[in-house]
């Protein structure tokens, strides 16, 4: 009984269900790397703390984004940041997850009239999840991190698929807003 | 001998175990020591599996290479890890020095590897690690020195049941001092708070793991928890008169690790200059007093 | 307090003797302004600079486009005496060039790069201004200036959020701004003693 | 059957011949040097292993020989790594001034060293002791600085002149030079003299504090070849030397009951762990790849006086294995180095970076022999060291083990150095076009090195049931070894297993690494920098200054033995301006004045 059921599993079936062990690992396990551009920052500490515990969710700050999972974007994000966010993201490595936190990386927020700050951040990098506000309160923080760990158990949270299946796009948003990306900057040469 | 070698794997794999899950309950104790709810007991083994579960980068053949050469030399040193006088998969080989020299092997592979990322910030990492081995080890030597001159025998077996004699004390109570010496040489081992130099995760970027990510960095927490189990299970053997049986090595285990981890968890971090001059100054002045008392006095308690 | 505002004499004084001051202003009992010519304002930095004002604090410019002129501040510090002073020039807006000052204060190598790029004044005589500083590739007129409309620029360059349909109450409640206006007109209605 | 004096004269015909081939063809000169040397190996090792070697033919009066096992021990080791390092000669004779002259020097200073470790007379031990220093000597300016090299002659003379002193006082002991009976005839005060004399050419030759400044200089500035040799062969001579001073004369002085050990035996197990300690320390603050493996010789060398002068079983087999295991690891070190070198033309740690890219066999080499310089298993160094830890632990020597202990750690910080900064990190650019790796015959030796270092370690007991073979002729307990295991005063060691369980091991980190999803490969310069755009691999090469929190530590106090020498040198010198006001005066009747009196105080006992 159990050999003829093993045989019918095709190695899609098998990969699924292994991706399903993964997801299971990878949303008890979020570690992030909180690139802390604005005020909404300010939201994290009592996040982290005795206040709220982040940890017995599993999530912990990291490092490096070569460690991390899910980068937090927290604030409003000049042209410059952009650059570097872009890059820091395409380190991570994969599955990687991005959430935006509060209004400014939704619609610009206060400066969504600024020459400098971008107005929507999920046309440069795929965002799995938003936390509105100005800033957030950190019930809302942390109820968006339980929000992505759902949408990674309904296999929602496949925003760095879609960077790669719209490649092109994001470039192409990436290279209007900026020009160039990756540029040279005289005090690391 | 291969039913000797399957035994040392299965030592390697209890080991791992043992720590993961204690190192796990041990993160809900520095929790509650800091009022906090703490993550789940497990957490360990899920930030492990979904490590490994990753898609990693590499730097080229050395980045992985190094990472086989450390994981390779810790299982293996771990595999001549006596759990009890009986449980020991290879006896009468269970030489001290072959941990304190194999391990090396493991954290040179690591060092090689982080070193051939190309990112500075492991290097200084590296440096600071060697650093404090150099700092930490000459006075853990010098008691164990004292240790196989009073037994006569540098395996740890020996050593264990030397104390498990009814005329001996633990050497933790027969040499006070040395006792002392082995607690803080083995907070530096293990890379606990005060001596967490290297580690410095918002100073240089979690030091030689700065480049590591997927498997590899999965590899090196593997690598990490075998590393604490061979330490702190010396430390049992050698100190603390080792193991009767399996339950007692753990009830050991536990009390010496959760002991280290509270005190870690109210220090900060030393620097690394500072690390080497504690080292040079207390610690081996009490050791190499422990040891003129003790081998050429031969006061022993 | 005497002291400090004998020192504002005293730059007065300083000043006026030797130089052509075409306005000047005491904001505070620590700062002092002079609006300058043009040509003067190297020689007064290097006297202030003698005289004990050895750190450039800050050096910006101001877009005036009604009068066509850049107002610039250097503004100078002095470590013994509590007195700030700006140092005001005007320039032609079409042709904006002012000589660096960079013999006099070295530091001003990289408030001068950031001014040009705001304002896109030259400052011939400091090497590299025209490098790129803060905005990097940037590809419009100067944003600093009063003719740029940064509104513009934001909308031509970054895409809007655009919401589809209005803002969807789901509680059924009143939205906030009805609910306040609501809320005024009781108030008034009230005040009034409940008439119209 | 073979001759010793035909070998001998063999080898230095061959010199000569080399020199004329030489002068005709550079690197065929040095291609004879190759074909000699493995020949002189080959004939040395083969006759001495099946005892086979003869010392009938006279060919020099009062030139006489004998076959003993430490002779053949450091002869066959010697020959090995000059054979070894000859395979180099071709590929760098074309940078030396004078190419033929090297060749001819290389294979004297062979035939010199054979001589001093077959000889059985002290007098012509110490002719032909002289003899490698004069070849030796010329060898030296070939590379970097004049400087080194008569710094190696002002050391090589003061062990050349306490040799000859204890040569003197045993011939006066005993009326004649041969070796055995001289050393045997001596004793009391005399043999403490003799001991203490040799032990100062000991310490002379292997660059043991306080006479190590010219080892430094030497290693780091002869030509990549020469240091090997130095490294690995000629720096022998000293613990050749340290066999017969330390182990088999008696110490003597006071003996501490708890230990057993006289006085002498712990002055130069004091001054053994100064040797480690200040050569670890000196190492580790580098910048030059040779400098610092040239330190690390010195404190290895440190190694070998503490476990000679202990002169337990345990020791002194611990010793002359370490003498097996450092000459292999250094050779091939020095051998990685000069690789590089050759390419790069640079050895400064701050100037390379990422050669493992170009030169990947190069790099293992290295791994393997720093593995094995820092003592850690499968290598050879752990067996020696490990022997020498079990004596150093039973006599319970605290503060020697300390600087034991604190080598041992201590080499694992600067062996790792050039591993970091020279092979690893960032590829860097202004080498990334023309590194390549070394030709296939460069390759040769360095890899059979590492096997040996491999064999050392992993299956020891061939080389171990040698020493011992030596032991009992210089009148020590042999070793207990079995056939796969080494028993220490107070432990078992099997290599053979620890190797295999670190294969195991490996293999279980293999089978996981296989198993889980393929990497991505990026490239170095992909790498976090903070989110930083950095082109320029300097600026993420971490390779300057290496330790630099721990050399502030003790940067103040590391010039005190070369002050101390410099010192020395400005008093000789005062005293030399001293004589020369008072002797070597212009007037001529003063200078026959002190003439007359030096010549009556001289004679004073035996004719006036």
């Amino acid at each position: 009984m159990l050999s003829t059921k093993f045989t019918k599993l095709s190695k899609e079936e098998v990969d699924r269900k292994w991706w399903e062990i993964g997801d299971f690992f990878r949303r008890n396990s979020l570690w992030m790397l909180m690139y802390c551009t604005g005020c909404c920052a300010i939201e994290l500490p009592p996040a982290m703390t005795s206040a709220y515990d982040m940890e017995r969710l599993g999530m912990g700050p990291m490092a490096t984004p070569r460690q991390a999972d899910v980068l937090l974007v927290t604030g409003y994000l000049s042209l410059k940041t952009l650059r570097r966010l872009i890059y820091t993201y395409e380190q991570m490595s994969e599955p990687k997850y991005v959430v935006g936190i509060g209004s400014c990386t939704i619609n610009g927020g206060i400066y969504h009239d600024s020459h400098a700050v971008i107005n929507q951040l999920n046309r440069y990098v795929p965002v799995d999840v938003y936390v509105a506000g100005c800033m957030p309160n950190t019930e809302a923080v942390m109820n968006g991190f339980v929000d992505l760990m759902g949408l990674i158990k309904t296999k929602k949270a496949n925003g760095w698929k879609d960077y790669h299946a719209r490649n092109e796009w994001y470039m192409a948003n990436q290279k209007a807003a900026l020009g160039e990306v990756k540029v040279h900057d005289e005090f690391h040469e | 001998m291969i039913t000797n070698i399957l035994f040392g794997v299965g030592v390697a794999f209890f080991g791992f175990v043992l720590q993961t899950s204690i190192a796990g309950v041990n993160r809900k104790v520095v929790g509650r020591v800091q009022k906090r709810y703490g993550p789940k007991w497990y957490q360990e083994f899920l930030d492990i599996f979904k490590l490994l579960s990753k898609r990693s980068v590499t730097h080229g053949w050395i980045f992985d290479f190094g990472v086989i050469m450390a994981l390779g030399g810790i299982i293996g040193t771990a595999m001549f890890m006596p759990i009890t006088s009986d449980l020991v998969a290879f006896a009468d080989f269970d030489n001290f020095f072959i941990f304190v020299y194999l391990i090396a092997v493991g954290m040179l592979g690591m060092a090689m590897s982080a070193s051939g990322s190309g990112n500075p910030l492991a290097s200084i990492g590296v440096m600071r690690a060697l650093t404090t081995m150099l700092a930490y080890e000459v006075p853990f030597m010098i008691v164990v020195l004292t240790i196989i001159k009073l037994t006569g025998t540098s395996s740890v077996t020996g050593i264990a049941e030397f104390q498990q004699l009814a005329s001996n004390n633990w050497f933790m109570i027969a040499l006070p001092l040395g006792g002392i010496v082995g607690v803080m040489s083995l907070m530096g081992m293990i890379g606990k708070k005060p001596f967490e130099t290297y580690i410095a995760p918002a100073e240089i970027a979690s030091g030689p793991m700065v480049e590591y990510g997927g498997k590899q960095l999965g590899m090196l927490f593997i690598m990490h928890e075998i590393t604490v189990f061979i330490e702190v299970s010396l430390f049992v053997h050698l100190f603390l008169g080792g193991a009767e049986n399996v339950v007692l090595f753990i009830v050991k285990y536990f009390l010496v690790y959760t002991t280290l981890n509270i005190i870690s968890s109210v220090y900060g971090r030393f620097k690394i200059d500072q690390v080497v001059l504690f080292f040079y100054k207390w610690p081996i002045l009490m050791a190499i007093s422990q040891a003129f008392v003790a081998i050429y006095l031969g006061w022993v308690i | 307090m005497t002291n400090s505002m004998s020192n504002v004499k005293m730059v007065s004084e300083i000043i006026e003797n030797s130089y052509k001051v075409l306005k000047k202003e005491v904001i505070s009992q620590y700062q002092v302004s002079f609006e300058v010519n043009k040509d003067d304002v190297h020689s007064i930095l290097t006297l202030l600079k003698t005289s004990g004002w050895i750190q450039l604090s800050y050096l910006s410019a101001i877009d005036w486009p009604e009068e066509n002129e850049f107002e610039l501040v250097y503004i100078v510090f002095n470590w013994d005496k509590a007195v700030h002073i700006q140092i005001r020039t005007r320039l032609n807006r079409e042709n904006p060039v002012m000589n660096s000052i960079l013999p006099i204060f070295p530091g001003c190598k990289y408030y001068e790069r950031e001014t040009h790029e705001f304002f896109g004044i030259k400052f011939p005589g400091n090497p590299g201004h025209e490098k790129q500083l803060i905005l990097e590739e940037w590809d419009d007129i100067p944003p600093l200036r009063k003719d740029f409309d940064p509104r513009a620029y934001s909308d031509r360059k970054f895409v809007k959020r655009e919401y589809s349909n209005d803002f969807v109450n789901l509680n059924g409640e009143k939205s906030k701004q009805i609910a306040r206006e609501e809320r005024k007109e009781k108030i008034i209605k009230v005040r009034k003693g409940g008439r119209k | 059957m073979a001759s010793i004096e035909l070998i001998i004269v063999f080898t230095a015909l061959a010199g000569v011949l080399s020199y004329f081939v030489g002068r005709l063809n550079k690197v065929a000169g040095s291609v004879v040097t190759i074909l000699a040397s493995m020949f002189v190996f080959v004939s040395v090792a083969y006759f001495g292993y099946n005892n086979e070697l003869i010392h009938s033919t006279e060919f020099l009066p009062y030139v006489t020989f004998s076959v003993t096992y430490l002779g053949l021990f450091f002869a066959i080791l010697v020959t090995f790594i000059f054979a070894m390092v000859s395979f180099f000669n071709p590929f760098f004779v074309e940078k030396y001034k004078y190419p033929a002259l090297y060749s001819m020097l290389y294979l004297l200073s062979l035939a010199g060293v054979l001589g001093v470790f077959f000889t059985n007379n002290f007098m012509s031990l110490f002719f032909f002791f002289e003899f490698v220093v004069w070849t030796s000597l010329f060898l030296i300016p070939m590379g970097r600085s004049k400087r080194a090299a008569s710094s190696y002659y002002a050391f090589s003379t003061v062990g050349s002149f306490a040799l000859l002193f204890a040569i003197f006082i045993m011939r006066e002991a005993s009326g004649t030079f041969n070796i055995v009976s001289s050393m045997a005839s001596v004793n009391g005060t005399e043999a403490a003299i003799v001991s203490a004399l040799l032990a100062v050419a000991a310490f002379a030759k292997l660059g043991a504090f306080p006479l190590n400044v010219w080892l430094p200089r030497v290693l780091g500035n002869s030509p990549d070849a020469i240091s090997a040799v130095f490294s690995g062969g000629l720096e022998k001579l000293g613990a050749f030397v340290a066999v017969l001073a330390l182990v088999k004369l008696a110490p003597f002085g006071y003996v501490v009951d708890a230990t057993g050990l006289a006085a002498s035996q712990y002055v130069i197990a004091a001054l053994g762990a100064l040797t480690i300690v200040f050569g670890t320390l000196m190492a580790i603050r580098q910048d030059d790849a040779k400098k610092l493996l040239a330190y690390s010789s010195m404190s290895n060398g440190g190694y070998i006086l503490v476990a000679l002068t202990i002169a337990s079983s345990a020791s002194v087999s611990g010793g002359l294995y370490h003498v097996v295991a450092h000459a292999l690891a250094s050779t091939a070190a020095f051998l990685a180095i000069g690789a590089v070198s050759r390419i790069t033309g640079t050895t400064k740690m701050s100037e390379l970076g990422g050669m493992i890219h170009k030169m990947p066999v190069t790099y293992l080499v290295y791994l393997i022999a720093i593995i094995s310089m820092a003592g850690i298993p499968p290598m050879g160094g752990f067996i020696s060291k490990w022997l020498i830890f079990q004596a150093v632990i039973d006599k319970g020597m605290i503060l020697v083990a300390v600087a034991v202990f604190f080598g041992s750690i201590g080499s694992f910080l600067y062996v790792f150095r050039p591993l970091a900064a020279l092979f690893l990190g960032q590829e860097l650019p202004q080498h990334r076009e023309v590194s390549k790796e070394a030709p296939f015959f460069m390759l040769v030796p360095m890899v059979i090195l590492s096997g040996l270092i491999i064999y050392t370690g992993v299956l020891p007991n061939f080389f171990l049931g040698f020493i011992n073979n030596v032991l009992t002729e210089v009148g020590v307990t042999p070793l207990v070894i079995g056939s796969y295991t080494v028993t220490g005063t107070n432990g078992v060691l099997q290599p053979a297993l620890i190797a295999s369980v670190f294969g195991v091991g490996v293999l279980i980190a293999f089978i996981i690494f296989i198993v889980l999803k393929k990497s991505r490969k990026v490239g170095l310069m992909d790498t976090y920098t903070a989110g930083n755009f950095i082109y320029t691999e300097e600026l993420m090469h971490y390779s300057l200054d290496f330790y630099a929190p721990l050399e502030r530590l003790y940067e103040k106090y590391i010039n005190i033995t070369k002050d101390f020498y410099k010192r020395l040198e400005n008093k000789v010198v005062d005293l030399g301006r001293l004589m020369k006001y008072y002797f070597f005066t212009n007037k001529p009747e003063i200078m026959v004045l002190w003439i007359i009196i030096i010549m009556g105080i001289i004679l004073w006992g035996d004719i006036l």
